[in-house]
């Protein structure tokens, strides 16, 4: 059963087609992170679902309802923004009744849902103090008992963390994951921030230009780029790319040829064409390993260390290409060094069209 | 693509493509009755009658451009514009200068800060006519500062711009420079504490001095803020009358008549009504091409971002 | 019904004398008197004129007796009084008739003129010219010629206010004072061009601009009483002002013909020109109002009013069995002229409408402040002037 | 903790009055007395009898500081036939003041509140000629206005020059409202449309509490503006409502009667306690109303 | 030879002592990061150091000159932003002229100092673009050029990155440690994010409260945090911390004991006190290995995939404890976990002060 449902959605501004002929199934219970770099679309197609946009054309159906038409807070959905956008002037009590009473639901029940939220937000001792006077942790979670009391079966969240320092986002991160995992409503996120959309999704959509790219699990998406769009734009350093041509079972760059036993081809037979081989840096090692095998040596360019581990920069063929290794590794910067590959790790994408292989 | 378009044929489009509240039209009702019923039609009644012969009252006895023909064929009304001219930009300029160096100075951590600023700011609550009557005294040769300073002994000093016709304009400026610029000062000092404190901290370790990084980085940063500025001037400007009738009546001569004065002159005392709005309509071309580009551009075509 | 009356008496003794009218309106019951005053003439006439085109008319209002309410009559908006008129035999009593003149158009009686002002005089400070042993001019060519010793002497020859309507008003006493009521008619009655452009009409211009030289630098925008005071305190020898003047020298506790003289408009036969208010009453559609405006006309024009009101104003009294108390050495200068039909001159707004008589102003005025300004220039520019005027 | 001992330069810079500083505070000294002597002149004089004022001396002090002409502004000055000074048209000020103030004030929210977060077709446009409209010279309308009264029978009413007012406050505060409207983040605007709230729950609720600083603005600008205005008051307020400056301007203006500059002086400095009063009260916040609103493009 | 030392800083604020007696040394050449959460004083030593704000009390010195009373730009010092700090209206190229223009320097030095930085950070493209018209990393750089054309021995950077996003935050990282390498001047680095301030730091100074806890190279502050605070602050996830006690070689908690063979004390000899034990999420594992010692085992609460690897979640005697595998790893929600560690990686902290044992 899908909780959302988009089909053939179109949004256009004066002079820009932000979203084209788009189509999505969410469903319920699920956790759809919306990925993309800036300016993608994703914030628009938030509010689309939201009611806050008018479509240029298609359906938006929640809960199995044609919500096209209707009003923001008919459709049964709540949001929380990246700049919060609590209401500055009303205590946190008040920013979360604010809705409901609005609504004119009564008293009672106005206080048993505000309590209920604060107690899963912790927010409890904060209920009288004003946005101002809060940590950008506590107004973020207070933005979410917003949507919290409204108790929807829809909640969006627009980078709801960008605002935030980077232990404090990594804390909310795993409290929004516990969340989910206790009142199991569909949720809806958009981020640009992949850490959070693999940590969090239950599925992935990554978007570019308007078009989702990959509609996938967190794991599907890093092991199984769908193209070399979704490939490069996963992963912390980026994939390292080489670029050359598949002869038969090997991929041949320059003088090197790398066997591509164990890889496996979405269409099998035989290949000659001209490619990419992409690895991440963690599947490559600077000591041979088994199933390893190696691709060349080059000098190590950075030594980047970030406590459990470290990256290691190579200039290699004119492009950076950088390797994980433990943080115990001695490494010396200027130093030679050997790499290998574990081929049944890479990633191939043809030239044209750039997709997988 | 055809097909897509087949495929999509089923999932309806909206037909009301804009969701509009009821109440929001409804609030806006006053602004577009405003709009339209004043600023449209009363002003599109107002210039067809600067094509009649209306006297005292409008009536609509046509006579085509006749009165337009006469008015730039009005010597007063010539000069009256030139005056305008002349006027607006120096009261512009000079303020726009004044109001920015005392906000650069109020904004130099001085002590008694609000004290300066309500001094300069004070002169705006006052009105124009009184402005006009105290500036007259002042600039009056045997009784103003001109008396009084040759009387501590320096004979040669001379200040009474209003009794001569080439700088009598100069008199009526600076009253209305003391009256606006503190208003101009307001805004200037709200523009510069809104500036990115980076910014300075960037000017000093660059080593470049205070005055260069007003003058060179601030003020260009100050855009909005002199638009703002120049927008409540030039409204100013354009309706100019109250401050002259106090200070010099038009006088001496012609030589600080004004378009409004004009105007005001016609459709009551001098019961000539289609004259008036002649002029009145003369006055309202130079707003439509001057600031009806910028209020397009500014405000009518851009899209929220 | 009550009455609301708007007009600009707004200054000391004017307040003085609109109550007067005020009171006596009131004490004969019934109805009451509505006080809207206004400051500056043409602010209360362009209110009249708004608040009638507003629906909104009062009872009364102040004019001057001109055309400028001309085409009130002509929209048929006045109350027409030619039946009270008729009754009381208006146009025996008033008098000169050219103060009635404007309140008539097709025989029918439009409105009442309360008061006459004079306009020609020239009030000097005998002092002065004691001291510097001139004889006080009684032409304009005399003022020419004694005027230099005056100034040699350290005083202002001739105090003036550089005011738009002094000037015109100094202008006019110049064109009477040089040239002859035939030549006054011929160029504001009869709009003749060539009148206009004649070369009395230059006399007229240059004798004008020859007083430039003989004000000081402090004259633009100098209002009229600050001129009186001038010659009041001797600073100055002379001023060209109305009648009205009289009552600063009052003020100041100066006697007429002995501290100060009053010459009536500097010329070979002296002669003046008398303006004055009217009151106009538009029309209503409430008889009760209509009877109480009737009633103030009415009591306007009579004799007792007319003597306390203008004794109160100084000003003359519109008719002629009237006692003037206050009449001093000067008032009765005035009077005897009145009583000279030959003497007395209809003032130029009585012929030209506002529009053109502000043409005039502009002109006059520009030339003034301009002495660069030929008198060929101005004389082309007012011949213009007269050919437009209707 | 010992205290290690520092030689050379050491602690805060020590602090030199330098000319440059000097020369700040003599700009700022010399700027507020030219600011100051017209309200100067203006004390004195009214403090002065008249034959004081007609020795000429503008800025000596008065010999004999009195009172009397301050009591006759606001009571005893005639104007006319009724001699109350300006207080009659206190209250009428009062009266056309404060609802013009408030309703243009609150029309001008609504409309800049309208037009930053609820565009409909054409409402840019409908702004662009309000704002032209803040050019328009007034008396340009006088006649079509005064008609419109007429017809629907508020002219000479206190309903009518509160309408007028209204009307001819309308474009700049609509301007100032709706710059500082669009500063505000739009997600809190659609936060509250998610929350269910109607157009005048957001706009009553959460955008009004928040633009205190502009409405102290919106203030200052239209009460200095109305307070001051002789014209509009004076054609459309009817007989029954003429605002103060009607009385200041019968006292201070006359073509032929005899002029009492100090009580003149006094009239004038009493009509304008209201605005400096305001002025003085909101101090700061004008300030910093005015980086809110107004400087934000 | 020191760069910059700051002997006894004191700053107040009217009401606020934000550094207090304050030493640093910094070596020529070094690249010191200033890490603290925010509100610590780091930007306010930073601007101490350029000569930004009064100092209360205490001494400066650059480059061996006492330079406690000159101006910022006589300390030959260059200075980057947060918010870049851009001239708004002046092109690229005259941002980073101005400055030198105002010193008098003569046209043809300028050119070429401009050129050899715009070619330096690669922004010869862009000189004559307005910052509007440039991206955030453009603008980054930009503001880079502008100390860099001061040609100074020292730079301070004020949270550099802190306004991009995570992909390019990343790629300009590598940018200033490559810039570092080839420059080799003085750099001080402000910043909250411990990825930052591991990955580019020759030194870190951590600071808290206006006081510096521990000054060391990255490794020694990963490895051998100095007391509780550092412990803590740095690691993503943080250090998972029991209380209990040290009695002889063991720490004892509840009923279990972990043997702490291997643990390098500090202090040598008998222990017997309450501490808290911390261990690193990498430091734990959930299947035995060499030398690890079984913990407990426990609930998985959350598990948080990062591609690579992934984080499980476990709560445990009511704290959130956090284990890293590696991302193959096959976990189930709500599953049990048996939990290993290896005491040699452990950390032991007196209850009492805090400090390191
Ligand atoms: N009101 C608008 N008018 C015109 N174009 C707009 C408008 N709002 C957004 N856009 C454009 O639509 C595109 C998508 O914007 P959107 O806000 O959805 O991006 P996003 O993916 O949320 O980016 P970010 O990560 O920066 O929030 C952008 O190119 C933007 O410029
Ligand atoms: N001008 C000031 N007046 C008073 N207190 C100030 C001032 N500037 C900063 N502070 C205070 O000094 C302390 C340190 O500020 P500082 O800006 O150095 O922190 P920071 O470590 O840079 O934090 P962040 O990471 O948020 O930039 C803060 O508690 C702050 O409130
Ligand atoms: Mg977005
Ligand atoms: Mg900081």
């Amino acid at each position: 059963m899908n909780s959302i449902s988009i089909k053939e959605l179109d949004l256009k501004y004066q002079d820009a087609h932000v979203l084209k002929q788009l189509n999505l199934n969410i469903k319920k219970g699920e956790f759809l992170v919306l990925l993309g770099s800036s300016g993608c679309g994703k914030s628009t197609l938030l509010n689309c679902i939201a009611g806050l946009l008018d479509i240029s054309a298609g359906q938006i159906w929640i809960n199995d309802r044609n919500v096209t038409w209707e009003e923001p807070k008919d459709r049964g959905i709540g949001m929380v923004f990246q700049s919060y956008a609590l209401y500055p002037q009303m205590t946190v009590e008040k920013n979360l009744s604010f809705g409901l009473k609005v609504k004119g639901m009564a008293k009672g029940e106005i206080r048993e849902r505000v309590d209920r939220a604060s107690k899963i937000l912790q927010i409890e001792p904060l209920l009288h103090r004003k946005p101002s006077e809060l940590s950008g942790g506590q107004r973020q979670r207070v933005a979410i008992g917003r949507a919290l009391v409204r108790d929807v079966e829809v909640f969006l969240f627009d980078e709801p963390l960008s605002n935030l320092d980077a232990k404090l986002r990594a804390d909310l991160r795993v409290e929004i994951k516990r969340l989910h995992q206790k009142l199991k409503n569909t949720m809806v996120y958009v981020t640009h921030d992949q850490v959070e959309a693999l940590t969090l999704a239950d599925r992935i959509a990554i978007m570019k230009n308007g078009e989702i790219q990959q509609l996938s699990t967190p794991a599907d998406i890093y092991h199984k780029p769908c193209n070399l769009f979704v490939a490069q734009f996963i992963g912390s350093p980026s994939m390292n790319l080489l670029e050359g041509r598949i002869v038969g079972e090997n991929f041949v760059y320059q003088d090197y040829r790398v066997n591509l036993m164990g890889y496996e081809f979405i269409n099998q037979g035989d290949h000659d064409e001209n490619a990419f081989l992409g690895i991440r840096p963690e599947h490559l090692a600077l000591e041979p390993r088994d199933g390893y095998v190696k691709l060349i040596s080059a000098k190590i360019d950075i030594l980047e260390p970030m406590g459990d581990e470290t990256i290691v920069w190579f200039d290699f063929m004119g492009r950076k290409w950088s390797v994980k290794v433990h943080g115990d590794h001695q490494l010396k910067w200027d130093e030679d060094a050997d790499i290998y590959l574990d081929p049944k790790k890479a990633h191939l994408f043809a030239k044209q069209g750039e997709v997988r292989l | 693509m055809e097909e897509t378009m087949a495929n999509t044929a089923k999932v309806s489009t909206p037909r009301r493509t804009k969701r509009i509240q009821i109440s929001s039209l409804l609030a806006s009702a006053p602004m577009a009755i405003v709009a339209i019923g004043v600023f449209v039609v009363c002003v599109g009644y107002s210039v067809m009658l600067s094509f009649t012969k209306s006297r005292l009252f409008p009536n609509f006895n046509w006579v085509g451009l006749d009165q337009y023909e006469r008015l730039w064929g009005t010597s007063r009304w010539v000069v009256s514009v030139e005056n305008l001219f002349l006027y607006g930009i120096l009261f512009i300029a000079f303020c726009l200068v004044s109001g920015f160096f005392m906000a650069v100075f109020l904004d130099q951590k001085v002590r008694f800060e609000s004290g300066f600023r309500t001094l300069f700011l004070y002169p705006y609550a006052m009105s124009l006519v009184v402005t006009g009557l105290v500036w007259q005294w002042m600039m009056e040769p045997s009784l103003g500062v001109q008396n009084v300073i040759q009387r501590m002994g320096w004979e040669s000093f001379e200040f009474a711009p209003l009794v001569d016709p080439q700088y009598a304009l100069y008199g009526v400026l600076i009253a209305a420079v003391w009256q606006s610029s503190g208003l101009v000062m307001a805004l200037m000092l709200a523009g510069l504490r809104g500036i990115d404190g980076e910014i300075w901290k960037a000017a000093r370790v660059d080593g470049i001095p205070a005055w260069r990084t007003y003058l060179f980085i601030v003020l260009p940063m100050m855009r909005p803020v002199m638009i703002t500025s120049v927008v409540l001037l030039a409204v100013g400007v354009v309706r100019v009358y109250d401050l002259i009738v106090a200070q010099t009546g038009g006088g001496p001569g012609m030589s600080t008549e004004m378009p409004a004065k004009f105007v005001i002159d016609h459709i009551t005392a001098r019961g000539n009504v289609g004259l008036g709005m002649a002029a009145a309509t003369m006055m309202l071309l130079p707003v439509l091409l001057v600031i009806g580009p910028w209020i397009y551009r500014e405000y009518v075509r851009p899209a929220k971002h | 019904a009550n009455i609301e009356v708007i007009h600009w008496w707004t200054s000391g003794g004017e307040q003085k004398a609109v109550t007067v009218l005020a009171e006596e309106f009131n004490k004969l019951g019934n109805d009451k008197w509505m006080d809207t005053a206004v400051a500056l003439g043409e602010n209360a006439r362009a209110l009249t004129m708004q608040r009638i085109l507003g629906g909104d008319a009062p009872g009364a209002a102040q004019f001057n007796t001109s055309r400028q309410f001309e085409e009130l009559i002509e929209e048929g908006l006045l109350l027409d009084l030619t039946p009270v008129a008729e009754k009381e035999g208006w146009t025996n009593f008033i008098r000169p008739s050219s103060i009635l003149n404007p309140c008539m158009k097709d025989g029918g009686i439009y409105c009442v003129p309360v008061n006459i002002h004079s306009n020609q005089w020239l009030w000097t400070n005998k002092k002065v010219f004691a001291d510097v042993g001139v004889k006080e001019p009684h032409t304009w060519e005399e003022f020419l010629t004694v005027a230099p010793k005056i100034r040699d002497a350290g005083y202002i020859p001739l105090a003036f206010g550089g005011q738009g309507w002094q000037e015109r008003h100094v202008f006019d006493v110049v064109m009477i004072g040089v040239t002859d009521e035939k030549f006054w008619n011929s160029v504001w009655k009869d709009k003749d061009p060539k009148a206009a452009s004649s070369d009395k009409m230059r006399k007229v211009f240059e004798t004008f601009g020859a007083l430039r030289q003989f004000t000081d630098e402090g004259a633009p925008g100098r209002n009229w009483n600050d001129a009186t005071n001038m010659v009041i305190t001797g600073k100055a020898a002379a001023q060209v002002m109305g009648d009205w003047a009289r009552g600063e020298f009052a003020a100041a506790g100066k006697v007429a013909e002995v501290d100060y003289g009053c010459i009536p408009g500097p010329a070979k036969r002296p002669s003046l020109t008398l303006g004055g208010d009217a009151f106009i009453f538009p029309k209503s559609s409430n008889k009760n109002l209509e009877a109480a405006q009737l009633k103030l006309a009415s009591m306007m024009l009579n004799p007792t009013i007319q003597a306390k009101f203008n004794n109160t104003k100084g000003s003359l009294p519109v008719r002629a069995d009237v006692d003037l108390k206050v009449a001093d050495a000067c008032m009765k200068k005035g009077l005897a002229l009145l009583d000279d039909p030959k003497a007395t001159i209809t003032p130029a707004n009585n012929y030209i409408t506002e529009d053109t008589n502000g043409q005039v102003q502009d002109l006059v005025s520009t030339f003034w402040n301009e002495p660069s300004m030929s008198v060929d220039n101005a004389l082309s520019i007012f011949k213009g002037i007269i050919e437009d005027a209707e | 903790m010992e205290q290690i001992q520092l030689t050379g330069p050491h602690g805060p810079k020590p602090k030199k009055t330098t000319v440059s500083r000097l020369g700040v505070y003599a700009f700022l000294f010399s700027a507020a007395v030219f600011f100051c002597i017209p309200l100067y002149v203006m004390l004195i004089t009214s403090l002065k009898g008249m034959s004081e004022i007609r020795l000429g001396e503008l800025f000596s002090l008065p010999g004999d500081p009195s009172f009397a002409a301050w009591v006759k502004a606001w009571g005893e000055a005639c104007s006319g036939v009724e001699c109350n000074g300006i207080q009659t048209g206190f209250w009428n000020s009062v009266k056309i003041t404060i609802p013009s103030v408030a309703i243009s004030i609150i029309l001008g929210s609504i409309n800049g509140y309208a037009l930053s977060f609820w565009r409909f077709k054409g409402s840019n446009l409908l702004f662009g000629i309000l704002l032209f409209g803040a050019f328009v010279p007034f008396q340009v309308v006088i006649f079509p206005l005064i008609i419109f009264l007429r017809e629907v029978g508020l002219y000479g009413s206190l309903t009518g020059i509160i309408l007028i007012h209204t009307i001819f406050g309308m474009p700049i505060m609509t301007l100032l409202f709706r710059n500082y409207f669009s500063s505000l983040p739009d997600e809190l605007f659609k936060a509250a449309r998610v929350d269910g709230a109607n157009f005048w729950q957001i706009f009553f609720q959460i955008m009004m509490p928040l633009s205190i600083p502009v409405t102290v603005v919106a203030v200052i600008l239209q009460t200095t503006g109305i307070w001051n205005d002789y014209l509009l008051g004076l054609i459309f307020a009817g007989r029954e409502n003429l605002p103060m400056t009607v009385q200041l301007n019968n006292i201070v203006a006359t073509t032929f009667g005899v002029r009492e500059y100090n009580v003149n002086m006094a009239a004038t400095i009493l009509t304008a306690l209201v605005p400096l009063a305001i002025y003085l009260l909101s101090g700061k916040y004008f300030v910093r109303g005015i980086a809110a609103g107004a400087v934000k493009g």
